[in-house]
C-alpha cells in the first residue's frame, strides 16, 4: 500500500515542478527581455507553447528511433527529478530518495541527453548530429568539473546519499557547503553555466550556426515533450545544487527561493556574453574549473 | 589622367575618348586588344580596381556594348573601356586571370545577356535564374510584361480609364482627332 | 593561412597537412565517401543576413569547401527601368538595397542630373547629404546589431534596431516614408525640413552616443567577442584590388579608398572628415572601424545641421518630366554606403527611357567571390560572423 | 468493390514524383495530403484559444518585408508580448509570413517549406507585391499573386506594410484562428493539384518531390 502513496507523492512532485519549472523558464525570458530593454513574453507563455505543440494535427516522424529520443530525454529528466528529496523532512517531496542516489542522479543527467542523441540523428538533418556532437562533448567537459564537485562533497560528508549530505547542512547558513567546501562549490556552479545553455555556452541550440541544433526536425508533440521536459530538467538540476550546496529547503517558497537565486547565476552571465567556439568552450572547462575541482578534492582529502 | 591614356595609345588602338568629368573617362577599344589593354591598366598604369564589368544591348545595331570600369587608387579616377561586340554570335575574352572577381560578373552576363566567355569558370551554373527557358532576359527583344502576364496570373485591376482616351470620349465626343489634344510623340 | 595561424588569438587551426588529401592545392572532396557532408546555410537559416544561402561541404565542422547561391530576391530592376520612364524609376530604385535605400536615390538621380545636365541648387544638395549620412547610421546601426546577434549576443540587436528605429522616425518626418524614402527626386529633394527638424535629430544622435558607449563597453571590450573576431577571415590588401572590396572592409586592410573624401560629392568637400584605416584587416577590425565610422557619420550629420542653409530652392526647373528626354551619353555615378562603392551606370540613348541602367551593388563581391575564398578552413560556428563583417547585402548582388 | 478500382484509387493516391532520380524517390513521401479533420469541439476551441496566443513565426525573410519584421520583434513594437515568436526550423513554426515579393527561386523554397511545417499552419501574406504583384507586375521573376501557390489567411497590405499594420494583421489572424476559420491546410489538401499544377507551371525544372509532408 505504501509503495502506491509513494507513487502519488511522486506525481504530485513532478507535477509541480514542471509547473515551477515552466514559470521559471517565463520569467527567465522576461528577464532577457528587460535586458533587451522590452516588455516579454507573460510567464505562462511557456505553458501555452506546449498546449500548442501538443495541439498540432500533424507529426512527422521519422523511425521508432525519433520517437524514442524525446521519451529518453524526458525519461533522463525524471530519473533526475526522482531519486533526490526536494524539500528535506516533506513527505510528499522526499521522491525515492536512498542510499547512492547520487550516484544515480549524475547518471540521469547524462542520460537523456544520449537519448536524445539517438533520437535526433534518426532525424536525418546535419545539424541534429553537428549539434549532438556539440553538445555530449561539451557535456564530457563541464561533468568533468562537477563530478569533481560532487567526489569532493561525497569525502566531506562521508556518504553518497543526498538526504544525508542535506541533512549534514542544516542548522544555520554557516554549515551550506558554500561555506565549508567553497572550492567544490565554485567548480560546480561553473559547470552549471555549461549545464543550464545559456550564453555563453549556448553551444548546442545556437541559432545563428546551427539552427537550434538537435531538435531541429523534432515537431509538434515530440517537441512539446523536450519543451515539458526542459523545464522539468531545469527545476530537477536546480534543486539537485540546492541540495548539495546551498543547504536543501525545508518549504516550498524557500525551496524556489533559494532555486530561483542558483538560476539567476546562469542568467545574468547568460545575457551579457556572447556565444563561445565549441572548441573555446571546452577549453574553458577543461582548464580553470577542473583545477579547482581537483584543488577542492585534495584540500577535502587531505586538509 | 590624359598622360595615361596617351600612355595607352602606344600600346593599342583608342577608337575614341570621352571626357565626361576630370576623373571620369570613357574610351573605346577595340575588342581583340581588350586584355592587353586592361592587363596594362592594371599592371603598368595602376588601374588596380575593377569596379564593375556589364553590358548594354544595341538590337537596332545588331550589337553589345561592354563596359569595364576600372579605378586608379593614386589618381582618384575612373577610367570606363568601352568595346562593342556581335550580337549575334556574342562572345569575349575571359579577364578572370587579372581579376578574381571577374567570373562574377562573367557568370552574371552569361545568364542575363547570353555573352559567352570561354575558359571562364562556372560561367555556365545559373547564377540568378533557375530554370529558365527563354531567352536571356536582359535582352532588348524579351518582353518582360508579356511574359509576366502569360505566367503568373495578372489579377485584374480597377477599371481605369487611359487619360487620352478619356478626355476624347467624355469632354470632346465631336472631335474625334482634335490637333489640341497632345499625342505621345514616340 | 600563414597569417591566421601566427595570430595569438586564433587558438584553433585545422591540421590540413594530411587530411582531407590535397590535389593542385584544392581538397579532394567525394561526397560518396561519408568523409563530408554538404550542408545548406540558408536561404531559410536565421544565421544568413537576408535571402541568401552558401553551399557548404564540411568534415566535421570545419568548412572545405564554400559557393554562395544568390538570386532569391531578384526582381530584373535593370529590365524593369527600361520600360519606365525616367521620372518613373525614382520610386523603384529604393528598393534595391532595402537597410539603405537611399544611396540608390541618390545615385539614379544623380545620374540623371549628370546627363541631362542639371545642377541641382545648393539648399537641395545639403539635404541630400543630410539624407545620406542618416541613413548611413541606420544602416551602421542594422549592422551592429546583426554582428553582435551572429556571436549569438541578441541584447545588442535588439537595443540597436530599436534605435535605429528613432532615426527612421525621423526620416519619417522628413520624407513621408519609414523604409523606403522616394526623397531625391532628379532635380533636388520632394520636401524641405519640417519645424524643430534640427533639434530632434540632435536630440537622437545624444541617444545613440549614449546607446554607443554601453555597447562598446558590453560587445566591443568583451573578451569573448574579441576572442571569436580576432583572427577570422583576414584581409590582406593585396586581396583588396584582386577582389574588387571597397568600402569599411578595405579601409579595415589598410586601403585609404573612401569616395566622400577622395572624389567628394555633393557636399562632403565642406565637411571636416579624416579617414578612417585599420591595418590588419580581420574581423573584430572591421567591427571597430565600422563603430568607429558610425561615430563619425553621427558626428557629420551634427556638422551638416549646422551648415544646412535656412532658406534656398530644393527643386531645380524640371522639364515636363512625363515627357523628359536626356541627351544620349553614359555616365557612372559612385557613393559611399555603408558597404563601399554603391554605383549607378546609366546609358541613355536620347530617347524617354533610360537604354541601361546598371547598379554596382557595394558586396556584390563580398558576398560571392571573397566569401567563398574566406569560408574555407573555418567551422560553422564561424560562418555567419564572417558574412555580416564582410556585410553582405543579398537584394543589391542579384538586384 | 473490385481489386481493380483499389488499385486504381491507390494509384490516385500516390504521387509520382516525377524528376526525382530513381534512388532518391523511396527516401521521400508519396503520400498526398490529406484532409484532417477537427476533434471534439470543446477541446478544438480550447486548443485554438491556445494556437492564436501562441504564434511561432518561420525565420525565413522572403522579401523585403523582413526589414520590417526585425523592428517588430525588437524593443521598439515588441511582438513577444502577444506570443509571437521567431522559430528557425519549418517543423516546428506555424506561420508563414511571405515578406514581400516572391521570385522564381524563392517560390520554390517557399512551397517547400509551407509543406513541411506541421498544421495547423497559417500564412500571412505581407506587401502589395503578394496580392498583385505590385511594384514589380510586369517583372519576369517574380509572381504575381501568392495564393495561387499556397493559400493565404491574412493579408497585409502596403509597400512596405509598417509594424503597426503587421501587428493588426497578428490580431486578425488571431481573431481568425479563435473563431476555427483558418483553415488553409485542408484548403492546400482539398485543391492539391490545383496547386500543384500552378506551381509546376512557373518552376520547370521540378527536382523536388512533390508533397515534401
Amino acid at each position: 500500500m505504501d509503495i502506491f502513496i509513494k507513487i502519488i507523492y511522486a506525481a504530485i512532485s513532478i507535477l509541480v515542478a514542471t509547473l515551477y519549472g515552466l514559470i521559471l523558464i517565463g520569467i527567465v525570458h522576461k528577464i532577457y527581455a528587460r535586458v533587451h530593454r522590452r516588455i516579454g513574453p507573460p510567464v505562462w507563455q511557456p505553458i501555452l507553447d506546449i498546449i500548442q505543440t501538443h495541439g498540432r494535427k500533424v507529426a512527422t516522424s521519422h523511425g521508432i528511433m525519433f520517437f524514442l529520443g524525446p521519451v529518453f530525454r524526458m525519461a533522463g529528466g525524471m530519473g533526475t527529478y526522482l531519486f533526490m528529496p526536494v524539500i528535506f523532512g516533506s513527505v510528499v517531496f522526499s521522491n525515492y530518495s536512498m542510499a547512492g542516489d547520487l550516484l544515480l542522479v549524475m547518471y540521469f543527467i547524462f542520460f537523456g541527453q544520449l537519448g536524445m542523441a539517438l533520437g535526433a540523428g534518426e532525424g536525418g538533418h546535419p545539424y541534429s548530429p553537428l549539434g549532438i556532437a556539440r553538445g555530449l562533448s561539451q557535456m564530457s567537459t563541464f561533468e568533468l568539473p562537477f563530478s569533481l564537485a560532487v567526489i569532493s562533497i561525497a569525502i566531506q560528508y562521508q556518504t553518497l546519499n543526498i538526504t544525508t549530505i542535506v541533512a549534514a547542512q542544516q542548522g544555520g547558513m554557516l554549515n551550506w557547503t558554500l561555506f565549508t567546501n567553497p572550492l567544490a562549490v565554485i567548480a560546480a556552479m561553473i559547470s552549471l553555466l555549461g549545464m543550464n545553455m545559456h550564453s555563453p555556452f549556448s553551444l548546442v541550440l545556437a541559432p545563428q550556426e546551427i539552427p537550434i541544433g538537435p531538435p531541429i526536425e523534432m515537431n509538434g508533440s515530440f517537441l512539446g515533450i523536450l519543451q515539458t521536459n526542459r523545464a522539468l530538467f531545469a527545476s530537477a538540476k536546480l534543486v539537485l545544487f540546492m541540495n548539495l550546496f546551498f543547504g536543501g529547503a525545508t518549504n516550498l517558497p524557500i525551496m524556489m527561493l533559494k532555486t530561483f537565486s542558483i538560476y539567476m547565476f546562469s542568467v545574468f552571465i547568460g545575457a551579457a556574453f556572447p556565444r563561445f567556439r565549441p572548441e573555446q568552450s571546452f577549453r574553458f572547462f577543461l582548464r580553470i574549473p577542473t583545477l579547482i575541482g581537483i584543488l577542492s578534492v585534495i584540500v577535502i582529502a587531505y586538509l | 589622367m590624359k598622360e595615361k591614356i596617351d600612355r595607352l595609345r602606344k600600346m593599342v588602338n583608342v577608337l575614341q575618348v570621352v571626357e565626361k568629368h576630370p576623373d571620369l573617362y570613357f574610351i573605346t577599344l577595340e575588342g581583340n586588344q581588350l586584355v592587353m589593354a586592361l592587363g596594362y591598366l592594371k599592371n603598368t598604369l595602376n588601374f588596380k580596381h575593377l569596379a564593375f564589368m556589364q553590358a548594354v544591348d544595341y538590337l537596332e545595331d545588331n550589337k553589345f556594348m561592354l563596359t569595364y570600369m576600372v579605378y586608379n587608387y593614386e589618381l582618384k579616377a575612373n577610367l570606363g573601356v568601352n568595346v562593342f561586340i556581335d550580337r549575334e554570335e556574342s562572345s569575349m575574352f575571359s579577364i578572370h586571370r587579372l581579376w578574381e572577381h571577374a567570373w562574377q560578373y562573367q557568370r552574371e552576363l552569361y545568364e542575363m545577356f547570353g555573352i559567352d566567355f570561354p575558359g571562364s569558370p562556372r560561367v555556365d551554373e545559373p547564377f540568378i535564374m533557375e530554370s529558365w527557358e527563354e531567352m536571356p532576359p536582359m535582352r532588348r527583344d524579351f518582353d518582360t510584361l508579356a511574359y509576366s502576364q502569360k505566367t503568373y496570373f495578372p489579377r485584374p485591376g480597377r477599371e481605369t480609364n487611359d487619360p487620352k482616351e478619356q478626355m476624347k470620349k467624355a469632354k470632346y465626343p465631336n472631335y474625334p482627332d482634335s490637333p489640341k489634344i497632345r499625342r505621345d510623340d514616340e | 593561412m600563414n597569417k591566421i595561424s601566427e595570430s595569438k588569438y586564433k587558438d584553433f587551426v585545422a591540421d590540413r597537412s594530411k587530411y582531407p588529401e590535397m590535389e593542385n592545392g584544392k581538397p579532394v572532396i567525394d561526397l560518396d565517401s561519408h568523409k563530408f557532408t554538404k550542408i545548406w546555410q540558408g536561404p531559410q537559416h536565421p544565421g544568413v543576413t537576408g535571402n541568401m544561402s552558401v553551399e557548404i561541404i564540411v568534415n566535421g565542422d570545419e568548412i572545405v569547401d564554400a559557393k554562395t547561391h544568390v538570386g532569391y530576391l531578384h526582381r530584373g530592376f535593370e529590365k524593369l527601368m527600361e520600360r519606365r520612364r525616367y521620372i518613373q524609376c525614382f520610386p523603384i530604385v529604393c528598393r534595391i538595397c532595402v537597410p539603405e535605400p537611399d544611396t540608390n536615390e541618390y545615385c539614379v538621380s544623380a545620374a540623371m542630373e549628370d546627363l541631362a545636365g542639371i545642377v541641382i541648387p545648393d539648399k537641395a544638395a545639403w539635404l541630400r547629404t543630410l539624407n545620406l549620412e542618416m541613413s548611413r547610421v541606420a544602416g551602421f546601426l542594422m549592422w551592429l546589431g546583426g554582428q553582435a546577434g551572429s556571436l549569438g549576443m541578441g541584447a545588442i540587436g535588439q537595443w540597436t534596431v530599436a534605435m535605429r528605429d528613432y532615426w527612421l522616425d525621423l526620416f519619417e518626418e522628413m520624407t513621408g516614408g519609414r523604409i523606403y524614402h522616394m526623397y531625391m527626386i532628379p532635380g533636388g529633394v520632394r520636401k524641405n525640413l519640417p519645424l524643430g527638424f534640427k533639434e530632434r535629430v540632435l536630440q537622437t544622435v545624444d541617444r545613440t552616443y549614449k546607446l554607443l558607449d554601453d555597447i562598446e563597453r558590453v560587445f566591443l571590450n568583451n573578451a569573448i567577442a574579441k576572442s571569436r573576431l580576432k583572427g577570422l577571415g583576414i584581409i590582406t590588401p593585396e586581396m583588396v584590388s584582386e577582389y574588387g572590396i571597397v568600402g569599411p572592409t578595405a579601409r579595415a586592410s589598410g586601403i585609404a579608398d573612401d569616395i566622400r573624401i577622395n572624389q567628394p560629392y555633393l557636399k562632403y568637400a565642406e565637411l571636416e572628415m579624416k579617414m578612417l584605416t585599420s591595418n590588419i584587416g580581420d574581423a573584430y577590425d572591421r567591427t571597430e572601424l565600422r563603430f568607429q565610422e558610425l561615430l563619425q557619420s553621427l558626428d557629420l550629420v551634427k556638422q551638416i545641421l549646422n551648415k544646412i542653409p535656412e532658406n534656398g530652392e530644393i527643386q531645380a526647373k524640371l522639364p515636363n518630366v512625363l515627357h523628359w528626354k536626356i541627351p544620349a551619353g553614359q555616365t557612372y555615378i559612385k557613393a559611399e554606403s555603408t558597404r563601399g562603392e554603391h554605383g549607378f551606370y546609366m546609358v541613355s540613348d536620347g530617347s524617354k527611357y533610360p537604354r541601361r541602367v546598371f547598379a554596382r551593388g557595394a558586396s556584390y563581391t563580398h558576398a560571392i567571390s571573397v566569401l567563398e575564398k574566406l569560408a574555407v578552413n573555418i567551422t560553422i560556428s564561424d560562418l555567419a560572423a564572417l558574412m555580416v563583417s564582410l556585410h553582405t547585402c543579398p537584394p543589391e548582388i542579384e538586384r | 468493390m473490385k481489386e481493380k478500382d483499389i488499385k486504381i484509387i491507390e494509384k490516385e493516391m500516390k504521387l509520382a514524383n516525377e524528376g526525382l532520380p530513381e534512388m532518391e524517390r523511396d527516401l521521400f513521401a508519396d503520400d498526398r495530403p490529406s484532409r484532417i479533420e477537427p476533434l471534439n469541439k470543446y477541446l478544438e476551441q480550447f486548443l485554438n484559444w491556445a494556437r492564436a496566443r501562441s504564434l511561432w513565426i518561420l525565420a525565413y525573410g522572403t522579401g523585403c518585408g523582413a526589414i520590417e519584421l526585425r523592428p517588430l520583434m525588437t524593443a521598439r513594437f515588441d511582438a513577444f508580448r502577444y506570443g509571437i515568436a521567431g522559430r528557425p526550423t519549418p517543423r516546428q513554426a506555424n506561420v508563414f509570413i511571405i515578406g514581400g515579393y516572391a521570385s522564381l527561386k524563392t517560390i520554390k523554397r517557399i512551397v517547400r517549406s509551407y509543406e513541411q511545417m506541421q498544421g495547423p499552419k497559417y500564412v500571412i501574406a505581407l506587401g502589395s507585391c503578394t496580392i498583385n504583384g505590385g511594384m514589380y507586375y510586369d517583372s519576369y521573376n517574380t509572381i504575381n499573386r501568392i495564393d495561387y501557390y499556397i493559400p493565404v489567411d491574412i493579408y497585409v497590405t502596403g509597400c512596405m506594410p509598417r509594424p503597426e499594420s503587421l501587428i493588426a494583421g497578428f490580431n486578425g489572424l488571431k481573431k481568425k484562428i479563435q473563431a476555427g476559420q483558418c483553415d488553409g491546410m485542408n484548403k492546400y489538401a482539398d485543391n492539391f493539384d490545383w496547386y500543384k499544377a500552378n506551381q509546376k507551371q512557373i518552376i520547370k525544372d521540378w527536382n523536388m518531390p512533390d508533397y515534401n509532408w
